[in-house]
Protein backbone atom coordinates (compact mmCIF):
# COMPACT_ATOMS: atom_id res chain seq x y z
CA UNK A 1 0.00 0.00 0.00
CA UNK A 2 0.94 3.23 -0.70
CA UNK A 3 0.87 6.36 1.63
CA UNK A 4 1.46 10.12 1.87
CA UNK A 5 1.75 11.64 5.58
CA UNK A 6 1.76 15.60 5.04
CA UNK A 7 2.28 18.28 8.09
CA UNK A 8 2.30 21.84 6.09
CA UNK A 9 1.36 25.47 6.89
CA UNK A 10 -0.06 26.20 3.47
CA UNK A 11 -2.50 25.41 2.31
CA UNK A 12 -3.40 22.24 0.09
CA UNK A 13 -4.89 21.10 -3.69
CA UNK A 14 -6.84 18.09 -2.49
CA UNK A 15 -7.37 17.66 -6.55
CA UNK A 16 -3.54 17.56 -7.09
CA UNK A 17 -3.31 14.82 -4.13
CA UNK A 18 -6.42 12.65 -5.82
CA UNK A 19 -4.85 12.82 -9.18
CA UNK A 20 -1.23 11.62 -7.96
CA UNK A 21 -3.00 8.81 -6.64
CA UNK A 22 -5.36 8.48 -9.84
CA UNK A 23 -2.05 8.40 -11.57
CA UNK A 24 -0.32 5.66 -9.58
CA UNK A 25 -3.06 3.07 -9.19
CA UNK A 26 -4.73 3.75 -12.39
CA UNK A 27 -7.36 1.30 -12.93
CA UNK A 28 -6.98 -0.74 -9.87
CA UNK A 29 -8.89 1.82 -8.08
CA UNK A 30 -12.66 1.50 -7.61
CA UNK A 31 -13.63 3.76 -5.13
CA UNK A 32 -11.83 6.90 -3.73
CA UNK A 33 -13.48 8.57 -0.47
CA UNK A 34 -11.95 12.01 0.55
CA UNK A 35 -12.45 14.02 3.39
CA UNK A 36 -11.86 17.56 3.72
CA UNK A 37 -12.04 19.15 7.10
CA UNK A 38 -12.58 23.10 7.28
CA UNK A 39 -13.13 25.96 9.79
CA UNK A 40 -15.85 26.66 10.41
CA UNK A 41 -17.52 30.39 11.55
CA UNK A 42 -19.24 28.87 14.38
CA UNK A 43 -17.65 27.97 17.54
CA UNK A 44 -17.16 24.38 17.32
CA UNK A 45 -17.13 23.46 20.98
CA UNK A 46 -19.88 25.15 22.57
CA UNK A 47 -22.21 25.47 19.87
CA UNK A 48 -22.72 29.05 20.57
CA UNK A 49 -22.97 32.14 17.92
CA UNK A 50 -19.77 33.26 18.58
CA UNK A 51 -17.52 33.54 15.32
CA UNK A 52 -14.04 32.11 15.51
CA UNK A 53 -11.98 34.75 14.86
CA UNK A 54 -9.24 32.28 13.97
CA UNK A 55 -7.71 28.47 14.86
CA UNK A 56 -4.41 27.70 15.26
CA UNK A 57 -2.59 24.48 15.02
CA UNK A 58 0.53 23.24 16.85
CA UNK A 59 2.04 19.85 16.80
CA UNK A 60 5.40 18.34 18.02
CA UNK A 61 7.38 17.87 14.51
CA UNK A 62 8.83 14.20 14.57
CA UNK A 63 6.33 12.38 16.78
CA UNK A 64 3.20 14.00 15.18
CA UNK A 65 3.96 12.68 11.68
CA UNK A 66 4.65 9.28 13.81
CA UNK A 67 0.82 9.76 15.21
CA UNK A 68 -0.39 9.42 11.87
CA UNK A 69 1.28 6.60 10.47
CA UNK A 70 0.62 4.62 13.34
CA UNK A 71 -3.49 5.40 12.72
CA UNK A 72 -2.60 5.05 9.19
CA UNK A 73 -0.55 1.67 9.75
CA UNK A 74 -3.79 0.82 12.09
CA UNK A 75 -6.19 1.30 9.01
CA UNK A 76 -3.60 -1.00 6.85
CA UNK A 77 -4.17 -4.14 9.12
CA UNK A 78 -8.04 -3.87 9.07
CA UNK A 79 -8.58 -3.34 5.14
CA UNK A 80 -7.51 -3.54 1.70
CA UNK A 81 -6.69 -0.78 1.13
CA UNK A 82 -4.28 0.85 -2.18
CA UNK A 83 -3.17 4.34 -0.58
CA UNK A 84 -4.28 6.74 1.53
CA UNK A 85 -3.54 10.44 1.69
CA UNK A 86 -2.85 12.29 5.21
CA UNK A 87 -2.26 16.07 4.98
CA UNK A 88 -2.88 18.25 7.91
CA UNK A 89 -1.90 22.44 8.34
CA UNK A 90 -0.57 23.79 11.19
CA UNK A 91 -0.37 27.94 11.95
CA UNK A 92 -3.14 29.97 11.98
CA UNK A 93 -6.31 29.43 10.21
CA UNK A 94 -9.24 31.59 9.17
CA UNK A 95 -12.73 30.68 9.07
CA UNK A 96 -13.20 28.67 5.69
CA UNK A 97 -10.00 27.91 5.12
CA UNK A 98 -9.31 24.24 4.81
CA UNK A 99 -7.62 22.30 7.79
CA UNK A 100 -7.50 18.38 7.19
CA UNK A 101 -7.60 16.44 4.21
CA UNK A 102 -8.21 12.63 4.31
CA UNK A 103 -8.03 10.95 1.31
CA UNK A 104 -8.45 6.69 0.59
CA UNK A 105 -8.15 4.40 -2.63
CA UNK A 106 -9.57 1.29 -2.25
CA UNK A 107 -10.91 -1.41 -4.86
CA UNK A 108 -14.58 -1.33 -2.94
CA UNK A 109 -16.10 1.46 -1.66
CA UNK A 110 -17.05 0.17 1.72
CA UNK A 111 -13.29 -0.35 2.57
CA UNK A 112 -12.74 3.23 1.40
CA UNK A 113 -15.67 4.70 3.49
CA UNK A 114 -14.57 2.62 6.73
CA UNK A 115 -11.01 3.42 6.48
CA UNK A 116 -11.55 7.28 5.80
CA UNK A 117 -14.13 7.57 8.60
CA UNK A 118 -11.63 5.58 10.70
CA UNK A 119 -8.77 7.54 10.26
CA UNK A 120 -10.73 10.52 10.88
CA UNK A 121 -11.74 9.63 14.70
CA UNK A 122 -8.39 8.79 14.87
CA UNK A 123 -7.21 12.14 14.18
CA UNK A 124 -9.28 13.76 16.39
CA UNK A 125 -8.16 11.55 19.25
CA UNK A 126 -4.81 10.48 18.74
CA UNK A 127 -2.91 12.52 16.43
CA UNK A 128 -0.41 14.93 18.44
CA UNK A 129 -2.09 18.33 17.48
CA UNK A 130 -3.23 20.85 19.56
CA UNK A 131 -5.77 23.56 18.63
CA UNK A 132 -6.86 27.30 20.27
CA UNK A 133 -9.71 28.87 18.90
CA UNK A 134 -9.38 33.12 19.23
CA UNK A 135 -12.72 34.64 19.46
CA UNK A 136 -13.45 38.28 20.11
CA UNK A 137 -13.61 37.19 23.89
CA UNK A 138 -10.53 35.58 24.34
CA UNK A 139 -8.56 32.25 23.55
CA UNK A 140 -9.07 28.70 24.30
CA UNK A 141 -7.60 25.46 23.86
CA UNK A 142 -9.88 22.46 21.76
CA UNK A 143 -10.11 19.54 23.50
CA UNK A 144 -11.61 16.20 21.73
CA UNK A 145 -15.22 15.83 22.34
CA UNK A 146 -16.54 13.01 24.25
CA UNK A 147 -17.89 11.80 21.34
CA UNK A 148 -15.13 11.62 19.61
CA UNK A 149 -13.75 9.29 22.00
CA UNK A 150 -16.84 7.23 21.62
CA UNK A 151 -16.54 7.34 17.97
CA UNK A 152 -12.62 6.45 18.16
CA UNK A 153 -13.34 3.27 20.95
CA UNK A 154 -16.58 1.99 18.43
CA UNK A 155 -13.40 1.02 16.30
CA UNK A 156 -12.20 -0.88 19.19
CA UNK A 157 -15.08 -2.48 19.31
CA UNK A 158 -15.88 -3.92 16.41
CA UNK A 159 -12.86 -5.61 15.94
CA UNK B 1 23.99 13.48 35.30
CA UNK B 2 21.92 13.29 32.08
CA UNK B 3 21.36 16.47 30.56
CA UNK B 4 17.87 16.47 29.48
CA UNK B 5 15.67 18.38 26.94
CA UNK B 6 12.40 19.38 27.90
CA UNK B 7 9.43 20.18 26.00
CA UNK B 8 6.27 22.11 27.05
CA UNK B 9 3.27 22.18 24.55
CA UNK B 10 0.21 24.52 24.05
CA UNK B 11 -1.39 25.13 27.21
CA UNK B 12 1.25 23.58 29.05
CA UNK B 13 4.09 25.80 26.93
CA UNK B 14 1.37 28.92 28.18
CA UNK B 15 1.21 27.77 31.72
CA UNK B 16 4.78 27.39 32.39
CA UNK B 17 5.63 30.25 30.03
CA UNK B 18 8.06 28.74 28.10
CA UNK B 19 8.91 25.83 25.03
CA UNK B 20 11.80 24.34 26.10
CA UNK B 21 14.30 24.24 29.08
CA UNK B 22 17.56 22.09 29.78
CA UNK B 23 17.28 20.09 33.39
CA UNK B 24 19.57 17.43 34.46
CA UNK B 25 18.21 14.10 35.65
CA UNK B 26 18.41 9.94 35.73
CA UNK B 27 15.00 9.37 34.83
CA UNK B 28 11.35 10.96 35.29
CA UNK B 29 11.35 11.31 39.64
CA UNK B 30 14.56 13.37 39.22
CA UNK B 31 13.35 15.42 36.41
CA UNK B 32 10.16 16.35 38.50
CA UNK B 33 12.37 17.52 41.48
CA UNK B 34 14.27 19.55 39.30
CA UNK B 35 10.77 21.28 37.56
CA UNK B 36 9.76 21.84 41.03
CA UNK B 37 13.21 23.54 42.12
CA UNK B 38 13.34 25.27 38.85
CA UNK B 39 9.89 25.99 38.14
CA UNK B 40 7.87 25.69 41.23
CA UNK B 41 5.47 23.52 42.46
CA UNK B 42 2.04 24.72 40.72
CA UNK B 43 4.77 23.56 37.52
CA UNK B 44 5.43 20.03 38.61
CA UNK B 45 1.39 19.87 39.48
CA UNK B 46 -0.05 21.07 36.35
CA UNK B 47 2.54 18.38 34.69
CA UNK B 48 1.67 15.79 36.71
CA UNK B 49 -1.90 16.20 36.12
CA UNK B 50 -4.12 12.98 35.00
CA UNK B 51 -4.56 14.28 31.63
CA UNK B 52 -1.14 15.44 30.77
CA UNK B 53 1.01 12.28 28.81
CA UNK B 54 4.73 11.94 28.67
CA UNK B 55 7.02 11.44 25.40
CA UNK B 56 10.64 10.30 25.91
CA UNK B 57 12.47 10.51 22.46
CA UNK B 58 8.60 11.06 21.12
CA UNK B 59 7.59 7.48 22.70
CA UNK B 60 4.89 7.51 25.18
CA UNK B 61 5.49 6.56 28.71
CA UNK B 62 3.31 4.97 31.42
CA UNK B 63 5.95 5.00 34.17
CA UNK B 64 9.06 5.74 35.33
CA UNK B 65 11.95 5.25 32.91
CA UNK B 66 16.10 5.66 32.95
CA UNK B 67 16.63 8.97 30.83
CA UNK B 68 19.92 9.21 29.19
CA UNK B 69 22.03 12.63 28.21
CA UNK B 70 20.82 13.85 25.14
CA UNK B 71 16.89 12.41 26.09
CA UNK B 72 13.93 14.46 24.71
CA UNK B 73 11.16 14.51 27.25
CA UNK B 74 8.24 16.23 26.27
CA UNK B 75 4.56 16.91 28.07
CA UNK B 76 1.52 16.67 25.89
CA UNK B 77 -1.63 17.82 26.86
CA UNK B 78 -4.96 16.58 25.64
CA UNK B 79 -4.51 16.23 21.66
CA UNK B 80 -6.93 16.61 18.99
CA UNK B 81 -6.75 16.72 15.61
CA UNK B 82 -8.72 16.65 12.31
CA UNK C 1 -30.27 22.20 2.13
CA UNK C 2 -28.71 23.00 -1.64
CA UNK C 3 -28.08 20.00 -4.22
CA UNK C 4 -27.46 18.96 -7.42
CA UNK C 5 -28.24 15.75 -9.58
CA UNK C 6 -26.25 15.43 -12.87
CA UNK C 7 -26.45 12.89 -15.83
CA UNK C 8 -24.06 13.67 -18.00
CA UNK C 9 -21.92 11.42 -20.77
CA UNK C 10 -18.73 13.53 -20.63
CA UNK C 11 -16.10 13.38 -17.77
CA UNK C 12 -16.17 15.59 -14.99
CA UNK C 13 -14.14 17.63 -12.15
CA UNK C 14 -14.94 16.97 -8.94
CA UNK C 15 -12.61 19.79 -7.93
CA UNK C 16 -14.67 22.51 -9.62
CA UNK C 17 -17.94 20.50 -7.76
CA UNK C 18 -16.42 21.02 -4.75
CA UNK C 19 -15.12 24.25 -5.20
CA UNK C 20 -18.45 25.35 -6.61
CA UNK C 21 -19.89 23.98 -2.77
CA UNK C 22 -17.31 25.84 -0.64
CA UNK C 23 -18.13 29.42 -2.68
CA UNK C 24 -22.07 28.71 -1.66
CA UNK C 25 -21.25 28.19 1.99
CA UNK C 26 -18.12 29.31 2.96
CA UNK C 27 -17.11 28.97 6.86
CA UNK C 28 -20.79 27.34 7.25
CA UNK C 29 -18.77 23.65 5.78
CA UNK C 30 -17.15 21.84 8.64
CA UNK C 31 -17.00 18.63 6.54
CA UNK C 32 -16.69 17.59 3.25
CA UNK C 33 -16.83 14.48 1.77
CA UNK C 34 -16.63 12.76 -1.85
CA UNK C 35 -17.17 9.25 -3.00
CA UNK C 36 -15.86 8.58 -6.52
CA UNK C 37 -16.67 5.58 -8.14
CA UNK C 38 -14.12 4.60 -11.10
CA UNK C 39 -14.23 1.83 -13.84
CA UNK C 40 -12.00 -1.05 -12.34
CA UNK C 41 -9.95 -3.02 -14.63
CA UNK C 42 -10.72 -6.43 -12.94
CA UNK C 43 -14.14 -7.32 -13.46
CA UNK C 44 -16.22 -6.52 -10.53
CA UNK C 45 -18.72 -9.23 -10.23
CA UNK C 46 -16.88 -12.24 -10.19
CA UNK C 47 -13.32 -11.06 -9.36
CA UNK C 48 -11.89 -13.25 -12.18
CA UNK C 49 -9.10 -12.15 -13.85
CA UNK C 50 -11.05 -10.82 -17.19
CA UNK C 51 -10.41 -7.48 -17.66
CA UNK C 52 -13.00 -5.28 -18.72
CA UNK C 53 -12.79 -3.93 -21.60
CA UNK C 54 -15.67 -1.34 -21.19
CA UNK C 55 -18.75 -0.74 -19.13
CA UNK C 56 -21.67 0.18 -20.69
CA UNK C 57 -24.59 2.77 -18.71
CA UNK C 58 -28.05 3.27 -19.31
CA UNK C 59 -30.76 5.58 -18.05
CA UNK C 60 -34.38 6.05 -18.33
CA UNK C 61 -34.09 10.34 -18.63
CA UNK C 62 -36.17 11.80 -16.18
CA UNK C 63 -37.02 8.87 -13.81
CA UNK C 64 -33.24 8.29 -13.12
CA UNK C 65 -33.15 11.63 -12.26
CA UNK C 66 -35.78 11.52 -10.33
CA UNK C 67 -34.75 8.09 -8.55
CA UNK C 68 -31.48 10.13 -7.58
CA UNK C 69 -33.91 13.09 -5.97
CA UNK C 70 -35.88 10.87 -3.88
CA UNK C 71 -32.29 9.08 -2.35
CA UNK C 72 -31.67 12.73 -1.99
CA UNK C 73 -34.57 13.52 -0.33
CA UNK C 74 -34.30 10.90 2.30
CA UNK C 75 -30.64 11.47 2.97
CA UNK C 76 -31.83 15.40 3.78
CA UNK C 77 -34.42 13.75 5.85
CA UNK C 78 -32.12 11.76 7.87
CA UNK C 79 -29.76 14.66 8.46
CA UNK C 80 -28.65 18.10 8.87
CA UNK C 81 -26.45 18.89 5.72
CA UNK C 82 -25.95 21.68 3.82
CA UNK C 83 -25.21 20.57 0.34
CA UNK C 84 -25.42 16.98 -1.67
CA UNK C 85 -24.83 16.92 -5.17
CA UNK C 86 -24.70 14.07 -6.99
CA UNK C 87 -23.05 13.46 -10.65
CA UNK C 88 -23.32 10.07 -12.80
CA UNK C 89 -22.18 9.55 -15.81
CA UNK C 90 -24.08 7.57 -18.52
CA UNK C 91 -22.46 5.56 -21.70
CA UNK C 92 -19.88 3.60 -22.55
CA UNK C 93 -16.79 4.20 -19.75
CA UNK C 94 -13.17 2.43 -20.27
CA UNK C 95 -10.94 1.09 -17.16
CA UNK C 96 -10.38 3.94 -14.72
CA UNK C 97 -12.67 6.61 -16.23
CA UNK C 98 -14.99 8.05 -13.73
CA UNK C 99 -18.71 6.52 -13.20
CA UNK C 100 -20.00 8.37 -10.47
CA UNK C 101 -18.68 11.19 -8.15
CA UNK C 102 -21.16 11.90 -4.72
CA UNK C 103 -20.51 15.24 -2.49
CA UNK C 104 -21.63 16.16 1.08
CA UNK C 105 -20.90 19.25 2.65
CA UNK C 106 -22.24 19.52 6.10
CA UNK C 107 -21.66 21.54 9.66
CA UNK C 108 -19.97 18.22 10.61
CA UNK C 109 -18.11 14.75 9.69
CA UNK C 110 -20.38 12.29 11.37
CA UNK C 111 -23.13 13.48 9.14
CA UNK C 112 -21.36 14.02 6.06
CA UNK C 113 -19.76 10.33 6.30
CA UNK C 114 -22.99 8.93 6.88
CA UNK C 115 -25.10 10.38 4.14
CA UNK C 116 -22.15 10.47 1.38
CA UNK C 117 -22.55 6.39 2.23
CA UNK C 118 -26.28 5.87 2.41
CA UNK C 119 -26.43 7.76 -1.07
CA UNK C 120 -23.51 5.36 -2.59
CA UNK C 121 -25.61 2.54 -0.92
CA UNK C 122 -29.05 3.63 -2.65
CA UNK C 123 -27.46 4.14 -6.06
CA UNK C 124 -26.36 0.55 -5.90
CA UNK C 125 -30.41 -0.76 -5.32
CA UNK C 126 -32.54 2.12 -6.02
CA UNK C 127 -30.99 4.59 -9.09
CA UNK C 128 -32.55 3.91 -12.09
CA UNK C 129 -29.30 2.71 -14.22
CA UNK C 130 -28.06 -0.38 -16.20
CA UNK C 131 -24.36 -1.80 -16.29
CA UNK C 132 -23.13 -3.55 -19.61
CA UNK C 133 -19.79 -5.13 -19.08
CA UNK C 134 -17.85 -5.93 -22.44
CA UNK C 135 -15.16 -8.08 -22.28
CA UNK C 136 -13.04 -10.10 -24.53
CA UNK C 137 -15.35 -13.28 -23.71
CA UNK C 138 -18.68 -11.12 -24.59
CA UNK C 139 -20.99 -9.04 -22.66
CA UNK C 140 -23.20 -9.00 -19.90
CA UNK C 141 -25.60 -7.42 -17.69
CA UNK C 142 -24.43 -6.40 -14.43
CA UNK C 143 -26.76 -6.58 -11.26
CA UNK C 144 -26.20 -4.73 -7.66
CA UNK C 145 -24.82 -7.76 -5.53
CA UNK C 146 -26.33 -9.14 -2.58
CA UNK C 147 -24.21 -7.56 -0.17
CA UNK C 148 -24.99 -4.25 -1.45
CA UNK C 149 -28.88 -5.34 -1.07
CA UNK C 150 -27.53 -5.72 2.40
CA UNK C 151 -26.00 -2.76 3.03
CA UNK C 152 -28.91 -0.67 1.65
CA UNK C 153 -31.83 -2.45 3.98
CA UNK C 154 -29.05 -1.67 6.74
CA UNK C 155 -29.85 2.23 6.66
CA UNK C 156 -33.75 1.11 6.46
CA UNK C 157 -33.17 -1.40 9.94
CA UNK C 158 -31.04 1.61 11.40
CA UNK C 159 -34.15 4.69 11.42
CA UNK D 1 -58.37 2.28 -26.71
CA UNK D 2 -55.65 4.57 -25.42
CA UNK D 3 -52.24 4.68 -27.34
CA UNK D 4 -49.84 3.78 -25.18
CA UNK D 5 -45.81 4.05 -25.68
CA UNK D 6 -43.85 1.08 -23.89
CA UNK D 7 -40.38 1.26 -23.20
CA UNK D 8 -38.29 -1.75 -22.86
CA UNK D 9 -34.67 -0.64 -21.28
CA UNK D 10 -31.29 -3.29 -20.90
CA UNK D 11 -31.82 -6.68 -21.38
CA UNK D 12 -35.21 -6.25 -21.96
CA UNK D 13 -34.53 -4.37 -24.83
CA UNK D 14 -32.09 -6.88 -26.30
CA UNK D 15 -34.54 -9.72 -25.16
CA UNK D 16 -37.17 -7.83 -27.24
CA UNK D 17 -35.43 -6.50 -29.93
CA UNK D 18 -36.33 -2.96 -29.62
CA UNK D 19 -36.85 0.13 -27.07
CA UNK D 20 -40.12 1.39 -27.71
CA UNK D 21 -43.03 0.43 -29.27
CA UNK D 22 -46.77 1.96 -29.33
CA UNK D 23 -49.96 -0.65 -27.89
CA UNK D 24 -53.45 0.32 -27.75
CA UNK D 25 -54.92 -0.85 -24.00
CA UNK D 26 -56.95 0.83 -21.07
CA UNK D 27 -55.12 -1.54 -18.46
CA UNK D 28 -51.77 -3.48 -17.68
CA UNK D 29 -53.60 -6.65 -18.33
CA UNK D 30 -54.94 -5.20 -21.77
CA UNK D 31 -51.12 -4.11 -22.51
CA UNK D 32 -49.76 -7.90 -21.63
CA UNK D 33 -52.47 -9.19 -23.96
CA UNK D 34 -51.20 -6.87 -26.71
CA UNK D 35 -47.85 -8.03 -26.12
CA UNK D 36 -48.36 -11.24 -26.60
CA UNK D 37 -50.60 -10.91 -29.63
CA UNK D 38 -47.95 -8.75 -30.97
CA UNK D 39 -43.98 -9.78 -29.39
CA UNK D 40 -45.04 -13.35 -28.38
CA UNK D 41 -45.86 -15.39 -25.43
CA UNK D 42 -41.80 -15.49 -24.48
CA UNK D 43 -41.63 -11.88 -24.60
CA UNK D 44 -44.75 -11.69 -22.14
CA UNK D 45 -43.29 -14.32 -19.55
CA UNK D 46 -39.33 -12.36 -19.71
CA UNK D 47 -42.29 -9.09 -18.94
CA UNK D 48 -43.65 -10.38 -16.03
CA UNK D 49 -40.86 -11.95 -14.03
CA UNK D 50 -40.50 -11.40 -10.68
CA UNK D 51 -37.48 -9.25 -10.93
CA UNK D 52 -39.17 -6.49 -13.59
CA UNK D 53 -40.69 -3.68 -12.23
CA UNK D 54 -42.83 -1.29 -13.80
CA UNK D 55 -43.01 2.32 -14.24
CA UNK D 56 -46.18 4.05 -15.88
CA UNK D 57 -45.48 8.27 -16.01
CA UNK D 58 -42.10 7.06 -14.81
CA UNK D 59 -43.69 6.35 -11.28
CA UNK D 60 -43.34 2.43 -10.00
CA UNK D 61 -46.75 0.46 -9.81
CA UNK D 62 -47.68 -2.40 -7.94
CA UNK D 63 -50.89 -3.74 -9.22
CA UNK D 64 -52.87 -3.20 -12.10
CA UNK D 65 -53.53 0.85 -13.09
CA UNK D 66 -55.61 2.05 -15.50
CA UNK D 67 -53.60 3.83 -18.64
CA UNK D 68 -54.46 6.64 -20.52
CA UNK D 69 -53.85 7.98 -23.82
CA UNK D 70 -50.34 8.90 -24.07
CA UNK D 71 -49.18 6.99 -21.08
CA UNK D 72 -45.91 5.54 -20.82
CA UNK D 73 -45.16 2.03 -19.75
CA UNK D 74 -41.54 1.05 -18.87
CA UNK D 75 -40.21 -2.55 -17.80
CA UNK D 76 -37.74 -2.17 -15.92
CA UNK D 77 -34.88 -5.06 -15.33
CA UNK D 78 -33.25 -4.89 -11.99
CA UNK D 79 -31.15 -1.35 -11.82
CA UNK D 80 -27.82 -0.59 -10.33
CA UNK D 81 -25.95 2.53 -10.15
CA UNK D 82 -23.19 3.77 -8.72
Amino acid sequence: MQRSVIIQTGDFDAAELVQAMRRQHGAQIGALVTFTGLVREQNLITGDSTAVATLTLEHYPGMTERSIHKIVDEAQSRWDLLNVCVLHRVGTLAPSEQIVFVAVASAHRDTAFAAAEFVMDYLKTNAVFWKREQTEEGTHWVESAETDHQRASQWHNDR
Amino acid sequence: MSQIKVLFFASLREQIGTAEIYLSANNLAELFAQIETQLGSEARLALQADNIRIAVNQDLVEHEVALEQGDEVAFLPPVTGG
